[in-house]
């Protein structure tokens, strides 16, 4: 008999969908069918089961082919390489729960390495730019129950968070938005006229890399100043019109995305919006939020937070100090520049989502990562490590893009003899424990 | 005033942390003692004996002491940082943090800079002889005190995100600019005699910037109230006076706003 | 007469398809065929001189990457062109961050130019091709 | 475990009465007994204080605004940042140190617990991860109820059982302590961006006055037989001429009797009252009105209160009062952090200089003084700094040293830069008296503990009770009189205790302990109204499902519950 588990936590993107419904076969191994999720984490959890997976660790030969190799011998050779090298990178985490950063942060420690998030690529100007000026923010179920106003600049959760908006931002009926979208106005601001800004009552067509620009003008309107006549190619009449109507908002809210936190300027963009919302609260009440999007990326922030303050980019590579300097030690900068000597991916794709330039710099040092599936980053690797897939095939704590915690569930067993992220790193941890007594590698 | 000279005499593997090159960490040492401070590259503690020549002994404190460094130093962090008095020339170009959070003293660089050098200047004179990288003279992450104090002189071109959150001093950048100049500043002085790209005093809260050459798109936030005759590091010329960021908050005095300026060269 | 070479501002976002692709596997037919493709304006691809579904070299400081031009219900404005974000448009993705961490994933200039016989690579192809780990 | 005595130190224990005695204490298998074998390790503590591990009744030490704090403030820690030999972690941040630090710290300093003030519901699985990291010391944390909008419902129509019902299930899903209320009505009212700033004002749609709902927790409370009581930060913090309020809200208290099994005697627990106890009616005629405060609360034996004191120093101010942390970013201009949380609350965090050459701050420092000076029963009054938003917990030793010495605490007043508008605006200048060794042991380990209910096995070392001991290098005998003397005594102990098991020996971490999670299991009768109620607004209203909102078992791995039957109430 299958049986069904409720209350699932997509383990996709941000927004940490927590009302999945998942059927499994009886000998909990194999996932028959999902319900509620988006196309993106009904993928997700249908990969599961694909033909084909690699169950064991793989190590590239002299002629370029892979062989499969012992969790053991996997181990052992990930574990010296981070005794020997005097700097490692420590990317990804972003799709592993926080119980199993923790011990990946006491690895960094002993062995001096930098940890780094796909914040980095992705969010990392948004944290800047709170680090720089704070952030008025909220969490989802405020927008549901309060929000009249919703902008969305430079983001597309049409595309990358496909639930939000009936969830949370645009069509949900709340406590005091019983109306719900009819009750709500949407702006969308974008460089292109995307799915979400359909969905808008009102779309702003900003030039590409003008968002700080307007938003500037949009500051400069709502303290009843001057502006020349278009910024960014929107008019300024348009300009007055908008801050005016934002200014009646009871509850408004500005989510924004890539567009922000990649074009140029990168987190001024997004500092400017902090600005613009914190203006607002003068006259109502305002808040602003990240949409972040690689699963628990908030999560590697919040651990980093606690054992180190600083929310990624944390340089404990001299072993007796934290530090943190974005644009040194973040990631693609220590590649650019061959500031590291060996490279630990775990939970994300580097290979498919950094710039061609750095993925040349890593593939001349020594890497291991450590991902379910066989993706662009294990094929210039060293060692493929394969793991369980946390959020399908083992549980742990994932944080929601406005920080929530939830505690995700296990749905089937991994295939057999797979390790989960945790008992990987705790192996690991300990060979390099033996290794440093012993007095390296 | 005593001169301690250093010559590279083997380039790091990595890059290295010099944060023990500077007069304060010099001061009262003989090249012996100089020779064994520490200085890490990645987790490995070696000392600056391993990387330079060192000749010469310091004076009794920093500003007794003057510092001459040879050799590349293109991959050498801290050089010069936190220096609190004396003398130090570094006739190469060198990495990051060069002359931040410097307090006093003198400190000449022959040669490029990477980013984030002179962070949060607070006094002394920091004379960059070639380009300057990113975060010039800026504050550190999340910090809303920038350069406070000093003379940051760049003679050729800088970065983007110069001297953000500047609160005093006075940088003087000869070439040109990239995006985001005197971003969040409040106080001080930016003298800008080459281009600068774009955003120029965005979210500027107080304090000055003149701009000799063009500046590829203005703030909306700015407007020009008038022009001054004035004379600008050596240079007499007529510059529009623009008033803003006026998207930005900005402080009474005695029941008057007052706005920063952004003045542009005719 | 149609310009061999015109010159846009790229910029590389997610995509729908692109995640659903990423899921179902990064060696998945779906992800090359979600990824491979350029969104362009039809008045660009005027320019150019080509119709949709043609291959095009793209070529920007950094490296060229071939991939398939195509329209997108996504309106861009002419001038302006989209590769969903993977190892294809990271081929051409610079990575200057100015010191921000952030490489330049969005605005920056790329050549575009007519490339129909050209074989698109695969993902992990495309990846160490330019890695120099395909032997030859 | 191992057996030691503890021999020749001045004992100061108020459980006991004994006031700096020579006395051996007898530790063994993790408590304190009457003696001990032969074989038992010799503690020399001959010219040492000893005394109970501290406990610290408010402080915001772990959870989503604390790590935001840390996180969003990287020149925090940019220098300061380091690992100590031995088998500590790196420790990191002056204002809000990383777990690490914290719990190394609170260790040094000879504190053996310390409870989180505020807890939002909805991050409760935060909060229990950061303390499953934080070392050695024990942990609780106080979910806050006072702006929920199940508690303003029922307590519209005055429902103290459902409330009640509602609070025990709270306690259940977040692994919480007890009850705590921050800024009544005026976090929700913040919402919409408005405020409560008296407790009479109403709360926008919900129809009820931050009076109702201070009143009707401390009924909820009592009902339940908590351990601690209602723990209240009050409306109109840190403005001027809110003394009234604060008596008035106080005044809420007469008359209920505290109803529990834990030996806790107070109804109200109103924390960092320095906050609360200003007169004037704005910054330029603000004054001191610690007086009229502690005389309230001097009379009222119901109640007990926290200090709050402000430690002059860089540090991040952080609170479930929203709309104040708004308030105070337009004073400062610093940069401003606010979440508001769905259903439930809302937090707001802004760094802060309290620097000293500045009147206001500097009176503000007297006053929190004096409110220590003017208690009349150290068991009832308890020293903080509401960490970190008067001043890091790390400066305890520093405002031990201003509270025991009138000498250091003169010379601090006098050389202000505006001793003079600080000397007329506070009383601080007339006041003589010196908290003595067995004060300051009420003050920080028998009172709190006390007011926590968690007497019976904390606070004290009488046989029986946890071996949890702090010994200082003072002799009492010859107490040190300059202020960086008092701290360096006071900053890290000659040996720890904790659970029997020595953490610190010399100020130096040597053991990471046996860390437990204290909450609070209240059983009540079955209440269908309050299920359906919570199912509803999971349904409808919050942005998780009811199935994922409760802490899961392995967060508290150490878990140390304490039972309450509220059944038969």
């Amino acid at each position: 008999m299958p049986k069904e588990v409720t209350d699932v936590i997509c383990p996709f993107c941000g927004t940490l969908c927590d009302d999945l419904i998942v059927s499994v076969s009886d000998d909990n191994k194999t996932i028959l069918g999902v319900k509620n999720a988006c196309a993106i984490g009904a993928e997700k959890f249908n990969h599961q089961r694909q033909p084909g997976r690699v169950k064991r660790p793989r190590m590239r030969q002299a002629d370029g082919s892979y062989k499969e190799i012992t969790y053991d011998e996997a181990i052992d050779w990930t574990a010296k390489m981070l005794v020997k090298s005097r700097k490692t990178l420590m990317y990804g985490w972003a799709s592993t729960s926080c119980q199993a950063m923790s011990i990946g942060h006491e690895i960094a420690e002993k062995c001096g390495a930098i940890v780094d998030n796909c914040a980095t690529v992705c969010h990392g100007s948004s944290l800047i730019a709170i680090e720089d000026v704070g952030v008025p923010s909220c969490t989802l179920g405020e927008v549901k129950n309060r929000a009249d106003r919703v902008v969305f600049w430079g983001c597309n959760p049409a595309h990358a968070h496909p639930r939000h908006m009936s969830r949370y931002s645009i069509f949900p009926r709340g406590f005091f938005t019983v109306k719900g979208h009819k009750g709500r106005k949407i702006y969308c601001v974008d460089c292109r006229y995307t799915d979400t800004a359909k969905c808008a009552d009102e779309f702003i067509q900003v030039q590409q890399g003008f968002d700080y620009e307007l938003l500037n003008a949009f500051r400069t309107a709502a303290r009843g100043e001057a502006l020349p006549d278009t910024v960014g190619g929107v008019p300024k009449e348009k300009i007055y019109e908008i801050v005016e109507d934002l200014k009646q908002a009871r509850f408004g809210i500005i989510f924004f995305g890539m567009g922000l936190t990649h074009t140029m300027g990168r987190n001024h963009n997004i500092d400017i919006a902090i600005n613009l919302t914190r203006d607002m609260n003068d006259f109502t009440k305002f808040a602003i939020m990240a949409m972040r999007g690689h699963w628990n990326v908030t999560g590697s922030g919040q651990v980093l937070g606690w054992q180190y303050g600083f929310p990624y980019a944390v340089d404990v590579s001299r072993r007796d100090q934290a530090r943190h300097q974005t644009g040194e030690t973040t990631s693609v900068d220590l590649l650019n520049r061959n500031e590291v000597e060996a490279c630990f991916y775990i939970a994300t794709d580097p290979g498919a989502h950094f710039p061609v330039d750095a993925m040349i710099s890593s593939s001349r040092k020594p890497t291991v990562t450590i991902d379910p599936h066989i993706n662009c980053t294990t094929e210039i690797s060293d060692i493929h490590i394969p793991v369980a897939l946390v959020g399908v095939e083992v549980g742990g704590c994932a944080y929601r893009m406005d920080n929530v915690p939830i505690e995700t569930r296990k749905v089937v067993d991994p295939p057999e003899g797979v390790l989960t992220d945790e008992e990987l790193l705790t192996r690991i941890n300990k060979r390099v424990d033996e290794l440093m007594a012993k007095g390296g590698a | 005033m005593n001169t301690v000279t250093l010559t590279v005499k083997k380039q790091p593997e990595l890059y290295l942390e010099c944060e023990n090159v500077n007069t304060d960490a010099f001061a009262g040492k003989k090249a012996a003692d100089i020779a064994k401070l520490g200085a890490y590259q990645g987790k490995e503690i070696l000392t600056l004996g391993d990387f330079f020549t060192i000749t010469g002994e310091a004076g009794a404190t920093a500003a007794d002491t003057k510092i001459i460094v040879n050799g590349d130093c293109t991959k050498m962090k801290y050089l010069g940082a936190k220096m609190t008095g004396g003398e130090m020339i570094v006739n190469y170009a060198c990495d990051m943090y060069t002359g931040s959070w410097m307090k006093g003293g003198k400190l000449t660089v022959n040669g490029d800079v990477h980013s984030f050098c002179g962070l949060a200047l607070a006094g002394g004179e920091f004379t960059i002889n070639g380009n300057a990288g990113n975060y010039l003279g800026a504050a550190y992450r999340g910090d809303w005190r920038g350069m406070s104090g000093g003379v940051l002189r760049v003679k050729g071109n800088a970065g983007s995100d110069v001297a953000s959150f500047m609160i005093g001093g006075e940088m003087i950048i000869e070439g040109d600019v990239d995006i985001h100049l005197g971003t969040h500043m409040e106080g001080g002085k930016i003298i800008l005699k080459g281009n600068a790209n774009r955003r120029v005093g965005g979210q500027l809260v107080k304090g000055e910037i003149y701009v000799f050459g063009k500046i590829n798109v203005m703030m909306p936030g700015y407007k020009p109230v008038g022009e001054k005759e004035m004379e600008v590091d050596g240079t007499k010329a007529t510059f529009v006076d623009y008033l803003g960021d006026l998207g930005e908050r900005h402080p009474k005095r005695k029941g008057e706003t007052v706005y920063g300026h952004l003045y542009m060269k005719k | 007469m149609a310009e061999k070479k015109i010159t846009l501002n790229m910029i590389t976002c997610r995509t729908i398809q692109q995640g659903v692709g990423m899921e179902a596997g990064k060696t998945s037919q779906k992800y090359f065929d979600a990824c491979t493709v350029m969104h362009m304006h039809p008045e660009d691809m005027k320019k150019l001189g080509i119709w949709k579904n043609t291959n095009v070299k793209v070529t920007s400081s950094v490296g060229s990457v071939i991939v398939k031009a195509v329209e997108t219900r996504e309106d861009l404005v002419p001038g302006l062109a989209h590769i969903p974000m993977g190892p294809w448009a990271n081929r051409i993705v610079p990575a200057y961050t100015f010191s921000t961490g952030e490489p330049c994933f969005k605005g920056f200039p790329v050549d575009v130019e007519i490339a129909a016989n050209a074989r698109i690579m695969g993902a992990v192809e495309v990846l160490q091709d330019a890695c120099g780990l395909i032997r030859k | 475990m191992s057996e030691y005595i503890i021999k020749n130190g001045h004992v100061f224990d108020p459980t006991q009465g004994i006031k700096g005695d020579k006395k051996d204490i007898a530790v063994k298998d993790g408590k304190i007994v009457d003696k001990v074998g032969s074989s038992a390790k010799v503690i020399d503590a001959a010219g040492k204080t000893v005394m109970a591990g501290a406990l610290e009744v408010h402080a915001h030490v772990a959870g989503p605004k604390v790590n935001a704090g840390r996180w969003y403030r990287p020149e925090d820690k940019h220098f300061d940042s380091h690992k100590k030999p031995g088998i500590t972690r790196i420790e990191g941040g002056k204002s809000i140190p990383t777990v690490f630090k914290t719990g190394y710290e609170y260790a040094r300093l000879g504190f053996t617990f310390a409870m989180e003030a505020a807890m939002p519901p909805l991050y409760a699985r935060h909060v229990h991860e950061e303390i499953h990291d934080t070392p050695i010391i024990d942990e609780a944390a106080l979910p806050v109820f006072g702006n929920n909008w199940f508690i303003l419902e029922y307590l519209k129509n005055h429902e103290v059982e459902n409330t009640a019902a509602y609070i025990a299930w709270i306690l259940r899903q977040t692994k919480g302590y007890g009850v705590k209320c921050v800024n009544p009505g005026g976090t929700e009212a913040w919402a919409w961006g408005l405020n409560c700033l008296t407790i009479h004002d109403p709360v926008p749609y919900f129809e009820i006055t931050p009076a109702e709902i201070i009143k009707g927790l401390i009924e909820a409370n009592e009902y339940l037989g908590l351990p601690h009581s209602m723990h209240l930060h009050q409306n109109d913090l840190g403005n001027p001429g809110n003394y009234k309020t604060t008596i008035d809200s106080l005044k809420l208290a007469e008359g209920i009797k505290a109803t529990n099994n834990f030996g806790r005697e107070q109804v109200l627990h109103s924390t960092h009252l320095q906050f609360h106890a200003y007169k004037g009616t704005n910054w330029g005629d603000f004054e001191s009105g610690a007086k009229e405060v502690m005389d309230y609360v001097n009379k009222q034996k119901n109640l007990t209160i926290d200090t709050g004191n402000v430690t002059l120093d860089e540090t991040t101010t952080m609170t479930a009062d929203g709309p104040f942390e708004h308030h105070l970013h337009g004073l400062n201009h610093l940069k401003w952090f606010n979440v508001d949380v769905e259903l439930e609350t809302a937090a707001g965090i802004v760094p802060f200089i309290y620097d000293p050459n500045n009147a206001v701050f500097a009176s503000q420092w007297a006053v929190g003084l004096e409110i220590a000076l003017y208690a009349k029963d150290p068991m009832r009054c308890f020293i903080t700094t509401d960490h970190p938003n008067a001043g890091p917990f790390t400066r305890y030793p520093r405002v031990y040293s201003w509270l025991m010495s009138k000498k250091v605490r003169d010379e601090r007043l006098n050389s202000f830069k505006k001793a003079d508008k600080v000397i007329s605006a506070t009383n601080l200048a007339n006041m003589d008296r010196e908290i003595s060794l067995y004060e300051l042991a009420a003050m920080t380990r028998a009172g709190p503990a006390k007011c926590l209910g968690l007497s019976k096995d904390y606070g004290g070392l009488k046989p029986g009770m946890n071996a949890d001991i702090a010994i200082y290098n003072i002799n009492p005998d010859k107490f040190p009189s300059s202020g960086p003397e008092i701290e360096k005594a006071f900053a890290n102990v000659a040996y720890l205790f904790k659970s029997g098991k020595i953490c610190v020996e010399g100020g130096k971490v040597v053991d990471m302990g046996h860390k437990e999670t204290f909450w609070v299991d209240a059983k009540v009768k079955e209440n269908k109204q309050v299920m359906h109620d919570v199912r509803e607004k999971f349904l409808r209203y919050y942005s998780v499902n009811e199935a994922n909102y409760p802490v899961p078992e392995s967060y508290a791995p150490h878990q140390h519950i304490i039972s309450v039957d509220a059944t038969k109430a």
